[in-house]
């Protein structure tokens, strides 16, 4: 029987093949754990998902937080006023997310398989992503702690800046389109 | 050294066009907006019905606005009845108008290929081909082969991200120096005893007792026994002084021109699938025009993603245009409606007539538009190729839904 | 290209929106108690004014938020956005 | 023609060229029009109209004349040679006003990158450098655009000192600081070409043109940049202006401060002996940078009664003799300058006439932005007057021309600008040599009684009579005469041109310049390519192919794809030496006989969850959702207020407060944003939350009689019996070792399931139903047969925007209980009403081997009257039938449900095909397929 397979298994070989120079690191973090959360934010539900977390949803627009490291870390990105995108290795804590909403007024839904998540990492990591990206990604504007919704080329992305480089939340059927997008942005500088 | 290019061989104008002149303080009629419609109903409304004690005032200069602005393309082969029923009125007049108004408008009838990309697309050409056919208007649905054949810089390749998958084809449709015709309506209509004023914006609509008495003008108030608008894209803002809302909305539509360019396409293609549409002029610059901006606007300049969207479309069908280069862009205003179809006819106040909404398509029907407006206005009922196009359809639902039949209706 | 400023996300290109038209046209409370000529100007009918335009834009592309704007159609300056249910700004 | 040195090329390296067929050789740092003239090359074009002799006139992107055409190392029409850098190779040819596309692809890429900083400064010449520098001394995020190869803009073809150095060396020295601070960026080979809302600029940058055939292929040969920019300093200099006299269009006339450059920074002489014609002190500081380069300058004519400036003075100290209060009449030649005649009756041998009427400031992006302009009386020129956005001109841009004053207000701009931004820091104002000048003379027009050789555009070969004959035939706008005499219009659009047009129409009508104005600046201000414009976009990249988790497979069994939307759906799986006919018939057969499957995941889904779910679709579907039981799935249909149907889909209920909704594959999106608009703008009370999970699912159709049994093998786990697992309920199920939600759904009248498994297992589950080896895989052709041999429609296809549920005989999916739904009050509209709609029914071709083509229409008569032929509907879908036998097809008929039974007939080429109406369901009307 065939095993499970990410949007992006594909172009693994190319990403690395992209890797191999000081500019750039291109990667697809498969499978990863993605939560879309709605809910209040002013509302216990809210304090009480943020426990189950271990970190309060982020009420400032355009922010994210992480917390826990390993197999416990979670990044959990302000996507809309009521709207949070949890997002953790393999096989974490839905269960608990709904525990922590229980019966109140809110969603708790899987979306892991939504979107997939490439890293756009290295030095030149900004210069590639601006080729297609219109927000000012400058460290002093969107630096770690940032993250939004919003385009790259002409895919919808969530986007999550780390220290070294950026997390690209792609719909899965968008991501073979933007991988290819992004190693022929990337030519310039993999060359 | 090259040949001489065609541009050498335009013809001239003539040494005597019309003089714009002072308002006199009375006409029988006033037509708001010198550009084409307004033009061609002070001609008709002169020639057909020998109403002449008529003013056409224009806010900027005549032909300034839309007239000025658009890509020039004639065709009439529209889905529905309604609109072929105008649009086919306006081409058979087009081509007799050079003669019947002694003036060079380069009309050239290289015919209109709209390209099909999807299976709905090709259902959609089919139906309109074959709608055409039965209402009298040429019309063919070419298979990529035959497309290339009409036109053989399009790429047909099946490996391009929307290939072609057909076309229709009208080979009567072309296109037609819009200069020209605004001055050829212009003089013509001058030598029948049509007045033109510049730079004379209208502020007010003057409404007594239900009925029009006048307009009011940067230059003064100005009586007339009837006032016809043809205002494009500002219809609502002079309506809006009679007390008149209309299902309006104004847009910017963007057009562009390409360098002077040894000849390579022979036709008119438009995809509305990737919203380009390029004719080559006479001179030789290709003439561009892309989708309208989303949002309303009265400014006249689109956005630039707009323009960068619509080249890399052009190059998906047409790679040979690669480096050509954009020599100038502008911006229009249109009003659109509802459903894609103009309103023609008359208003709830006596003696004023309204002409609008034609979107995209005001160019190609002015002739038909003017020949249909001077005939309302003249007999204060529609005519009846412009009946369907009444304010009222869209209380009762009958609406001429050209949006369901094109996304765009260039 | 707008910058238009989402109430929520903060400035973000234009091409991020989808343009809803006129704002605070309320669905009628009883559509069925509407002659057929008050149905057909809450169908069709909206302002087009060459001025302060209120407006309604989505942040289709970011948060998904819908949201009012008061923008000059002459000018495409925006004068202020709002929140729904936020009572409309006086337009400087 | 070339100097022995001087200048700023690389005299150590050759550069082989060929134009015209000639070979001929250059220098780094040359343009094409610098080689030329260094060549003694006088003629580079031939008149558009007139076929006249044309050579080079300008220096710069505004050059009317020299628009060359590339031939190597790739094609491209129509550049100014004064802006192509020479290359080893370069292969180029005279035009004679029109261009010649390459027939080839362009092997070049292009592509196009965002940009943001605080400061924006366009032009890095003195004034642009000065604001640069002032700008980024604060730390602000600054980015200068220029041009040219290298920074300096008029301080490269002039001998001003800045500082105390020489002032292009200052530039390079200005620049190197600027690109060693980490928060600045210099944009040489970059121009800055259109100024759009909230500071919106888009710029090219040429990267790889001047490499010529050496230019790396992984490199993007031009580049946009859209720069979005806090506020903008446009420091874009001025151009000279030309003055109408007869014979001003030969070769060998040129504008004064071109011929300095060429002579200064090209290190080329334009001419052995010149005469100039000006009516200001800058072009007299031309001059005599010409004499010094060795330029036998013959006479300076100056309309202007007695200019007293200093150099006049240097003039007469080096005994050139100044013409005061003289024009020059006319120039005169046979192919190009040898004599020029003034108005002092003189006749004066020369080869070169330099001319300046004057400088325009460069305000064609100021004026972009919506700003807008003034004519200034005592410069005779168009200045910036005022801008809604966050802009301003320095320097001559603005109509400050002596360099100390472009310098210090540049510095002013640039430190204005990033006030902004960033706490002020004070600068100094780079230090140049006063000039006390005297107050130029706006001159335009040299009186004579013909002026049919007096040419205001020399790219249009418009004369000073063309512009009289157009204000003769009574125009009076300039836009009118532009128009008329096409001015203004061609390559350069104007540049040296547009004011000159614009004086002579004042003259002739008697009016201030001031009052008619002039034409309207429009980007782009110089020409971009399209390539350029279209960026990466194209080919594959052109617009995102959408594909599903099984895609990989369908290509790998030779799937040939259908565009829908975005998505490439397989359309059908041709085997070998099947046709599509061949291939849907057997696909079909499988699905109504045995077993077939298709990837549906395409169809979009979007969870509904909260208290108010079930009332909130009641709003928007035309059918009662809430009613819907926890484990039931139910069809629904969406309208517009208009009433016209907007989307199809079934609803699941997951949960009392949890729908799953499932929307058509191109709606997908805008069903999402519709419910949304609703639920937010309307209904904001409703306690309501939608996400999209259209990707989180893949989704396959088992279709047919053995579908039961195959999934029985797969699930063993599930009842799947018909009792236990009723038609329109769903079942959570391990299948083929995956976790799914299955549904007992069917769009083709078949027993079917529809398996849905998040999309990082749908390749294995479809590959587990492939390897039962009792499945055949289907297409959208397929599934489009099958469903309408149902009667059911497709939304988009057998609908457009026109048609209501009642229409399509779909009554029954429209509630009567609800009070109100989206849509519902437009069915009592007059129009909506009536009988006679267009209503969707079945045709039976008389022949059932004829299949109409979709697209088709219906006429009542079998004979064709005259045109206009009233038509009564069309055909939507059409097919050949496996089940049925034959061809069938779905239409919409005017007044169509009750013409069940009636014979209509279908123009098709040039016969009329008879067919006969029938209900839209066509196969098993009883419905008794769907439980096997």
């Amino acid at each position: 029987m065939a095993e499970r397979r990410s949007p992006a298994a594909a172009y693994a070989g190319r990403f690395e093949a992209a890797s191999r120079g000081e500019a750039l690191r291109l990667a697809e973090l498969p499978f990863l754990t993605q939560i879309d959360v709605r809910v209040d934010p002013s509302s216990p539900a809210a304090g009480d998902i943020g426990d189950a977390l271990g970190v309060p949803l982020p009420v400032e627009p355009g922010t994210a937080v992480r917390a826990g490291s390993g197999a416990d870390e979670v990044t959990v990105a302000w996507l809309g006023p009521d709207e949070w995108l949890v997002v953790a290795p393999e096989g974490h804590r839905l269960e608990l997310l709904r525990k922590g909403l229980g019966d109140r007024h809110g969603s708790i839904v899987d979306v892991s398989a939504q979107r997939t998540t490439l890293l756009v990492a290295g030095p030149r990591a900004r210069d590639l992503l601006a080729h297609g990206c219109a927000l000012d990604l400058h460290p002093s504007v969107f630096g770690p702690g940032a993250c939004a919704q919003t385009t790259l080329a002409r895919a919808q992305v969530v986007l999550i800046p780390r220290e070294d480089g950026f997390l690209v939340l792609v719909r899965s059927s968008f991501a073979a389109y933007l991988a290819e997008w992004l190693l022929d942005a990337a030519a310039e500088y993999v060359a | 050294m090259s040949p001489r290019p065609p541009g050498a061989d335009l013809p001239d104008h003539p040494d005597r066009l019309w003089s714009a002149g002072e308002p006199k303080s009375s006409y029988d009629v006033v037509i708001v907006g010198a550009g084409g419609h307004g033009l061609a109903t002070a001609y008709y409304l002169a020639r057909n019905h020998g109403i002449t004690n008529v003013a056409v005032l224009e806010r900027g200069w005549l032909a300034g606005g839309n007239m000025a602005r658009n890509t020039t393309i004639i065709r009439s082969n529209y889905l529905w009845d309604e609109s072929a029923g105008i649009y086919e009125h306006a081409l058979k007049l087009w081509e007799g108008l050079e003669d019947e108004l002694d003036y060079p408008l380069l009309f050239s009838q290289r015919g209109v290929l709209n390209l099909a990309h999807s299976l709905q697309d090709v259902r959609d050409g089919v139906r309109r081909v074959e709608a055409n056919r039965l209402n009298g208007v040429d019309a063919e649905w070419l298979d990529p082969r035959q497309v290339k054949e009409v036109c053989p810089i399009v790429e047909i390749s099946p490996d391009v991200r929307y290939p072609v998958m057909g076309g229709t084809f009208q080979p009567r449709a072309g296109i037609a120096k819009h200069d020209y015709v605004a001055w050829g309506y212009a003089r013509a209509a001058a030598a029948l005893g049509v007045e033109f004023i510049e730079n004379c914006e209208v502020t007010g609509l003057r409404v007594s007792d239900g009925r029009i008495t006048g307009v009011d003008t940067t230059r003064g108030s100005i009586a007339a026994g009837r006032v016809a608008l043809c205002a494009a894209g500002h219809t609502s803002v002079v309506a809006a002084t009679a007390g008149i809302d209309l299902p309006l909305q104004s847009h910017p539509l963007q057009a562009l021109v390409s360098e002077l360019l040894e000849p390579v396409h022979p036709t008119v293609v438009m995809s509305n699938a990737v919203h380009v549409y390029v004719s080559q002029a006479h001179k030789g610059e290709l003439v561009m025009g892309a989708g309208i901006d989303a949002a309303n606007s009265y400014r006249q300049r689109g956005a630039f993603h707009i323009i960068e969207r619509q080249m890399a479309a052009a190059l998906e069908l047409f790679p040979i245009f690669a480096r050509a280069h954009v020599l100038r862009t502008w911006g229009g205003v249109v009003d659109v409606t509802p459903d894609a179809s103009p309103i023609v006819g008359l208003t709830p106040v006596d003696g004023l007539y309204l002409n609008c909404g034609w979107g995209t398509g005001g160019f190609k029907a002015t002739p038909g538009v003017g020949w249909c407006f001077a005939h309302t206005v003249a007999h204060d009922e529609p005519h009846p190729l412009a009946a369907p196009f009444s304010l009222d359809r869209f209380v009762t639902g009958a609406l001429v839904d050209e949006h369901g039949a094109a996304a765009v209706a260039h | 290209m707008l910058l238009i400023p989402c109430p929520w996300c903060g400035p973000r290109e234009e091409a991020e929106f989808h343009y809803g038209g006129q704002a605070h046209v309320a669905y009628p409370e009883d559509p069925a108690a509407l002659s057929d000529e008050e149905w057909a100007r809450y169908l069709f009918f909206r302002d087009n004014p060459k001025g302060v335009f209120a407006e309604r834009w989505s942040h289709s592309a970011g948060c998904r938020r819908w949201f009012n704007a008061l923008r000059d159609t002459a000018t495409n300056q925006i004068h202020g956005v709002y929140r729904v249910g936020e009572p409309r700004p006086v337009a400087s | 023609m070339r100097r022995d040195g001087g200048g700023r090329i690389d005299r150590s390296r050759e550069l082989r060229f060929r134009f015209d067929g000639q070979e001929y050789t250059g220098h780094p740092g040359d343009t094409l029009a610098s080689a030329l003239l260094a060549n003694g090359v006088r003629r580079v074009a031939t008149s558009v109209r007139l076929g006249r002799p044309r050579g080079i006139f300008a220096a710069g992107g505004e050059e009317p004349n020299a628009v060359v055409q590339i031939e190597e190392p790739f094609p491209e029409p129509m550049l100014p040679a004064t802006t192509v850098e020479l290359y080893d190779g370069l292969v180029a040819s005279s035009l004679a006003g029109q261009g010649r596309l390459a027939a080839g692809p362009d092997p070049a890429r292009y592509d196009a990158v965002h940009a943001h900083c605080d400061v924006l400064v366009v032009g890095a010449g003195p004034a642009g450098l000065a604001a640069a520098r002032a700008a980024a001394a604060t730390g602000a995020r600054v980015i200068l655009a220029d041009d040219q190869p290298e920074p300096g803009g008029s301080l490269l073809g002039s001998r001003d000192e800045v500082d105390g150095v020489p002032g292009a060396d200052w530039a390079a020295a200005t620049a190197a600081d600027l690109e060693g601070r980490p928060e600045v960026r210099v944009l040489r080979r970059t121009t800055v070409f259109g100024y759009y809302d909230d500071n919106y600029l888009v710029a090219v940058e040429r990267r790889t043109n001047h490499l010529g055939a050496a230019a790396p292929a992984h490199m993007a040969r031009e580049r946009i940049w859209r720069i979005r920019a806090r506020r903008v300093v446009l420091a874009t200099g001025a151009h000279e202006r030309p003055i109408a006299f007869a014979g001003n269009d030969l070769p060998g006339v040129m504008l004064a401060g071109a011929a300095r450059t060429y002579a200064t920074r090209y290190g080329v002489l334009p001419g052995r002996r010149a005469v100039v014609f000006a009516a200001n002190d800058g072009a007299h500081a031309a001059a005599l940078d010409l004499a010094d380069a060795g330029v036998d300058v013959a006479a300076v004519v100056d309309p202007r009664p007695a200019p007293g400036g200093p150099w006049a003075a240097r003039l007469r100290e080096r005994g050139v003799e100044l013409l005061a209060g003289h024009v020059v009449t006319a120039a005169r030649g046979d192919g190009q300058v040898s004599s020029v005649e003034t108005s002092s009756g003189a006749s004066i041998d020369a080869d070169l006439l330099l001319v300046s009427g004057g400088w325009n400031p460069v305000v064609h992006l100021y004026s972009q932005s919506g700003g807008t302009l003034r004519y200034d009386e005592t410069i005779g020129t168009l200045v910036p007057d005022g801008s809604g956005q966050a802009v301003e001109a320095a320097g001559a841009a603005r109509g400050v021309f002596a360099l100390p004053g472009c310098l210090a207000d540049g510095t002013g701009a640039g430190a204005r600008a990033a006030s902004a931004s960033r706490p002020a820091r004070p600068v100094d104002v780079p230090r140049a040599e006063e000039t006390a000048e005297d107050a130029p003379l706006a001159y335009w027009l040299v009186p004579a009684a013909d002026y049919t050789e007096h040419f205001v555009d020399l790219q249009r070969d418009v004369t000073v009579a063309d512009v009289h004959r157009a204000t003769g035939a009574g125009l009076r706008s300039v836009e009118h005469v532009k128009r008329y005499t096409t001015a203004g219009t061609a390559h350069d659009q104007g540049k040296t041109s547009g004011l000159l047009t614009s004086a002579v129409v004042a003259e002739a009508l008697g009016v201030p310049v001031a009052e008619l104005g002039t034409t309207t600046f429009r980007a782009p201000y110089q020409p971009v390519s399209f390539a350029a414009l279209a960026g990466r976009d194209r080919g594959a990249l052109h617009d995102p192919v959408r594909v599903t988790a099984l895609h990989e497979w369908h290509v790998a069994n030779g799937a040939l794809f259908e565009n829908v939307g975005q998505w490439k759906r397989p359309w059908y799986y041709p085997r070998p030496g099947e046709d599509m006919e061949a291939a849907v018939l057997r696909e079909c057969a499988a699905a109504r006989e045995g077993v077939a499957a298709m990837d549906a995941s395409t169809l979009g889904k979007i969870d509904v969850i909260g208290p108010d779910a079930g009332e909130f679709l009641d709003r928007l579907y035309t059918n009662l959702m809430s009613s819907l039981k926890v484990g039931s799935v139910r069809y629904g249909v969406m309208c517009r207020p208009d009433g016209m149907v907007f989307d199809d889909g079934t609803v699941i209920r997951v949960a009392d407060d949890h729908f799953l909704v499932t929307t058509t594959t191109g709606n997908a999106a805008a069903v999402l944003d519709w419910m949304e608009e609703w639920l937010q703008t309307e209904w904001p009370w409703l306690r309501v939350h939608l996400t999209s999970v259209t990707e989180q699912w893949a989704t396959v159709a088992l279709v047919g009689p053995g579908s039961r049994e195959v999934l029985a093998g797969l699930a063993p786990g599930l009842a799947v019996g018909v009792d236990d697992f009723p038609f329109m309920t769903w079942r959570e199920a391990e299948v083929a070792g995956v976790p799914a939600r299955v549904c007992r759904i069917s769009f083709s009248g078949e027993l079917a399931f529809e398996i849905n498994v998040t999309s990082w297992d749908g390749l294995r589950l479809w590959t587990a139903i492939m390897d039962t080896g009792l499945v055949t895989p289907y297409g959208t052709e397929t599934m489009h047969v099958l469903r309408a041999e149902k009667g059911y429609p497709i939304v988009g296809q057998d609908t457009d925007g026109t048609v209501t549920p009642h229409d399509l005989g779909m009554s029954w999916v429209v509630s009567k209980k609800k009070p109100d739904f989206v849509g519902k009050r437009s069915f009592s509209r007059a129009d909506t009403m009536r009988a006679d709609r267009k209503q969707l029914v079945g045709l039976l071709p008389e022949d059932p081997e004829v299949l109409l083509p979709e697209g088709t229409h219906l006429v009542a008569t079998g004979t064709l009257p005259e045109p206009p032929v009233p038509m009564l509907g069309h055909v939507t879908s059409s097919y050949r039938s496996a089940a049925l036998g034959r061809t069938f097809a779905l239409a919409l008929v005017r007044g169509g449900q009750g013409r069940h039974g009636e014979r209509l007939y279908a123009p098709v080429g040039d016969t009329l095909v008879p067919v006969t109406v029938t209900s839209h369901v066509l196969y098993d009307p009883e419905g008794a397929r769907r439980d096997g």
